[in-house]
């Protein structure tokens, strides 16, 4: 394994590559694009033999990824905001008909206004679409679970699409050290792909009929089964890639959380810097600790409910915004996954970091104090947007 | 020098701004420190200011992905930005202050005085000599390691080949010259 | 249920009875037939077979009874009745 | 019906690769275009299929009419699924993933998913150069949903969008020249056809196959629910289309065009409408505009198959 300084989309790209990616569709967005070019690229050096669709659309992107994927071929894409909105319906498509369609977010606000920076809103317009949904909060993570991404998708107990969110630009623009796996490392823990439904005249399968209502609700309900099962065998691919390249991964990650009265709650790369905070809030004396979600989709409740349950206050940063709703939208669902238990701890919705919006160290700590604060004297809000001007 | 550092870059879309900060990332995690390099995450095209970043970390993961707006370091690419951009924003007390310009370096001492160290060199000449191109990147890398001692010149090696395949010679000579020619003015110790 | 709904039985449909739909029913005069085939060329069911003599007929169980193979023919040999009828 | 084509029906391959028992209305010109364009086919066939009646009445789970490798996904992307189907057999081929044989891509869709709302979709894929065959089958309108006027709606067509009422002459626009688009992508070959012409289209359907690159057909396909005729009348007004000039059949094999039959002399317009109760509402000064626009179509396209020789040497 040999480290590298690389930028984070590139090495995805090479990630791809080395898990032999058979065909790619992608159009190009900002933050992604980077992504896709590197592909592109590799393609055209003969480094990786796959087919490359440059595509008109993500709609189409997407699409051609469903007719790839059920021919039987690895299939990999890349979008960002506006793009995974034009995919929108076609996501549910690929998750419903059981096509293991992987595909990296490079994680982009949503219009309008425009903006070309990083949130979660598009992710979060993305909840329901039965897509196994994984966060990453820096270029190694993004790398590792690209490969496991396949690993889990292809999986016959599984055969489900899965989405690798990277933060846009805080994330996919960032040149940084990454161990980059060996080809037979890579070779060793990922099988060939071995689609068993795939499209073929010598065994011709119907896939994509249509349900009247006596079966819909039975096939919506079968999925939903097979979707829960995914859970053990992401946990299986995430131990088999601790024993091949000794990286392990979790659906609820914590740091310094042990005795923590106050949790700070992140998802993605803002979890970094949020580490950096509790340190220093640590240094200060303060009772603090940090919970990452990793494991969007399916939703980790058992990870999240013990990662929190000796804590008091749980203060929840979302990076989107659910307009005339509840909060932030992790918010409703930590919420929903903690109300049914007696002792729960006090939870604060907090926003920021919408549409590239920074968010420091000294800002985490802020938020913290702040969303202490709320959470001993209460707030008329059901949430608040950290660092707004008037 | 300090075991971590934040460097920021100007330059003008086009010269390279975001090359330098790669290359310098490359070079340290080559060495085994830890770095990042990132360029301004903005739409700017050819012509217009742009910035980019790096932090390095002698022994500890980098944690922070948030902005710098307090660097150790600034190195300026375009001479005219020292007066349209405001290049020494943030830039720490005690901090190095790197800029390409043909003018000398007394000029820019008698400017900003001693709250930083401050080098300079004329990239531009160096650059349209060596390279033939108006493109300062890696000269100026020469002058950041000759005012900082950050890397040596030896750990760009690799990160030339890799970035520039043929070009790699050209720009190790233009970066070799650079680190001859910066003029560095020490702060003054106490 | 298979993942995904996939059938894997090609062609199962032709279990399903489309004869129900027919108010009209094709008969074949094979005495007007001169074995041309139009009806079963024409046919929207795929339901026209060729018999063992080389005459065409419509297979009851998929005619929806629209009436183009008796339009079609070239002979007469065809002509809808009423299911009523028949 | 020409005299030739009365000696040649028993020869079709006897095979039904789309099966009976299909939930077609009675007397659907669609389904009986879908069953002909597969007498050109073989089992080394996938087909990819837009949302829409084609899909509706073959497709009911647990059931299929397909004995070919089939697949639906959504009713714009047909072609941008076939592309990925394509691509991938490319690549597995390749890379020995799959047996080295010739299978033949073919999307289907209706003249919405075509026309319309998948128009990017295919003008993306025939423009990337994909071998694929698509072919339209036009029954010009939305039927699946009820006849909703489409762009390949003909002009003074009666349908519930673009209905004729005190004001509204019905369809307000003239027909969508969909094979001139699929022309314009140089593409190596287009052709219109209609099952009232069986032979025609299936040999039509086999050079679409055969081509190196991407096909484009155009398959009239008469409705009868939806144009309101009846539905013994489905080949006779599929007939009368191309009789009349209203639908003239015709190649454009690596751009060049070239007319499928000789007709001298087009039938009237009014034999064609008169049997349609969606033209029921024109007035004879309607009818007239549209007689000297089908003209004028018929002219164009004749000219330009006139040119073709032209162009060889």
């Amino acid at each position: 394994m040999a480290r590298v300084g690389v930028e984070v989309s590139i090495a995805l790209s090479e990630a791809v590559g080395l898990c032999n990616a058979d065909v790619i569709a992608a159009y190009p967005i900002t933050p992604q694009t980077h992504i896709v070019e590197h592909l592109a690229e590799m393609v055209a050096d003969g480094e990786l033999d796959a087919e490359y669709i440059p595509v008109e659309s993500e709609h189409s992107a997407l699409s051609a990824c469903l007719g790839s994927a059920a021919a039987g071929a690895r299939t990999f894409t890349a979008t960002a905001g506006q793009g995974l909105e034009l995919m929108h319906e076609v996501l549910y498509v690929a998750s419903s008909m059981r096509l293991p369609v992987i595909m990296a977010v490079a994680n982009r606000a949503l219009s309008g206004p425009l903006s070309v920076w990083g949130d979660h809103s598009d992710v979060m317009s993305c909840r329901d679409i039965g897509w196994i949904q994984i966060f990453t909060e820096n270029g190694q993570e993004v790398v590792d679970n690209a490969i496991c991404s396949f690993k889990i998708g292809e999986d016959k107990r599984v055969l489900l699409p899965v989405m690798v969110h990277l933060d846009g630009f805080h994330l996919s623009h960032v040149i940084e050290p990454i161990d980059m796996p060996e080809r037979a490392q890579v070779d060793a823990f990922l099988s060939v792909n071995d689609y068993p439904y795939a499209l073929n005249p010598d065994n011709p399968h119907a896939m994509g009929d249509f349900a009247p209502p006596v079966v819909f609700t039975e096939a919506k309900w079968a999925q939903e089964q097979d979707f829960q099962k995914s859970k053990a065998v992401i946990l299986e691919v995430w131990k088999d890639f601790e024993k091949q390249f000794g990286r392990s991964y979790k659906p609820v990650e914590t740091y310094r959380t042990e005795g923590a009265e106050n949790l700070l709650f992140t998802m993605g790369s803002f979890s970094e810097t949020a580490m950096a905070a509790i340190d220093k809030m640590r240094d200060d004396g303060m009772s603090v600790g940090l919970v990452r979600l990793r494991l969007w989709r399916p939703f980790p409740f058992e990870e999240l409910r013990d990662a929190v349950k000796d804590a008091k206050n749980l203060i929840v940063l979302d990076r989107a915004l659910s307009i005339g709703g509840p909060g932030g939208p992790v918010c409703s669902e930590i919420k929903a996954a903690l109300y049914p238990l007696e002792k729960k701890p006090k939870i604060v919705s907090i926003i920021g970091g919408l549409g590239g919006r920074d968010i420091t160290v000294a800002n985490f700590e802020d938020i913290m104090k702040r969303g202490l604060e709320i959470a001993e004297k209460g707030s008329p809000n059901e949430y608040e947007i950290y660092g707004v001007r008037a | 020098m300090k075991h971590f550092i934040e460097i920021r870059w100007h330059g003008r879309g086009g010269q390279g701004a975001v090359t330098s900060a790669e290359l310098i990332a490359q070079a340290a995690i080559g060495k085994g420190k830890y770095a990042q390099a990132f360029p301004s995450f903005g739409p700017e095209r050819r012509g217009a200011p742009v910035q980019s970043f790096n932090r390095i970390s002698d022994d500890k993961p980098i944690r922070e992905r948030s902005g710098i707006s307090e660097p150790d370091i600034v190195v300026v690419l375009d001479p005219s930005l020292v007066i349209i951009g405001n290049v020494i924003s943030g830039l720490k007390e005690g901090g190095t202050l790197i800029i390409n310009t043909t003018k000398p370096l007394d000029y820019f001492v008698s400017e900003y005085g001693d709250r930083w160290k401050i080098a300079t060199v004329d990239a531009t000449a160096i650059a349209k000599e060596l390279l033939g191109v108006n493109i300062v990147n890696t000269t100026m890398l020469g002058a950041l390691i000759k005012a900082t001692g950050l890397a040596g010149i030896e750990d760009f090696e690799e990160p030339l080949k890799h970035r520039f395949g043929k070009l790699a010679a050209k720009n190790m000579a233009a970066m070799k010259k650079a680190l001859e020619e910066t003029a560095v003015k020490e702060l003054k110790v106490g | 249920m298979t993942p995904g709904c996939i059938v894997s039985e090609p062609g199962n449909a032709s279990q399903y009875k489309t004869g129900d739909w027919r108010s009209q029913l094709p008969v074949h005069n094979f005495k007007k037939c001169i074995k041309c085939g139009l009806c079963y060329v024409f046919c929207p069911e795929a339901c026209i077979n060729e018999t063992k003599e080389g005459f065409f007929e419509a297979d009851l169980f998929y005619c929806k009874g629209c009436g183009i193979c008796a339009h079609e023919c070239p002979t007469g040999a065809i002509v809808m009745k009423d299911e009523e009828e028949k | 019906m020409q005299n030739y084509s009365v000696f040649v029906p028993k020869l079709l391959p006897k095979r039904e690769l789309f099966a009976p028992g299909h939930r077609g209305c009675i007397g659907c010109g669609e389904a009986l275009a879908v069953r002909l364009a597969t007498k050109a086919m073989d089992e080394n066939t996938i087909i990819v299929n837009a949302t829409g009646c084609m899909e509706i009445i073959a497709s009911q789970y647990p059931y299929t009419s397909w004995r070919l490798p089939w697949i639906h996904t959504l009713f714009e992307n047909t072609a941008a699924v076939a592309s990925g189907v394509e691509s991938a057999i490319k690549v597995l081929k390749r890379k020995k993933r799959i047996e080295d044989r010739d299978i033949k891509i073919v999307a289907i869709g209706g003249d919405g998913a075509t026309v319309d709302i998948g128009l990017q979709a295919l003008s993306g894929a025939m423009e990337r150069g994909h071998n694929f065959t698509y072919i339209c089958f036009d029954n010009e309108a939305y039927m699946n949903t009820g006849i909703q006027r489409s762009s390949a709606t003909p002009f003074g067509a009666s349908t519930t969008t673009s209905p004729a009422g005190k004001v509204g002459k019905g369809q307000f626009s003239w027909k969508k020249d969909m094979p001139a688009i699929a022309v314009a992508h140089n593409i190596p070959y287009v052709a219109t056809c209609c099952p009232s012409y069986p032979f025609d289209m299936i040999e039509k359907v086999g050079k679409a196959l055969a081509a190196d690159g991407p096909a484009y057909i155009h398959c009239l396909s008469v409705c009868p629910t939806g144009w309101r005729c009846a539905t013994e009348d489905t080949v006779k007004i599929g007939r009368l289309a191309v009789e009349t000039g209203v639908f003239p059949l015709y190649e454009v094999v690596n751009g060049q065009y070239k007319m499928s039959m000789e007709t001298p002399e087009l039938k009237p317009l009014r034999e064609y409408t008169s049997l349609q109760r969606r033209f029921r509402h024109l007035t004879e000064e309607s009818l007239d505009l549209i007689q000297e626009r089908v003209q004028l179509e018929y002219n164009k396209i004749a000219e330009r198959a006139a040119c073709a020789p032209k162009l060889e040497k």
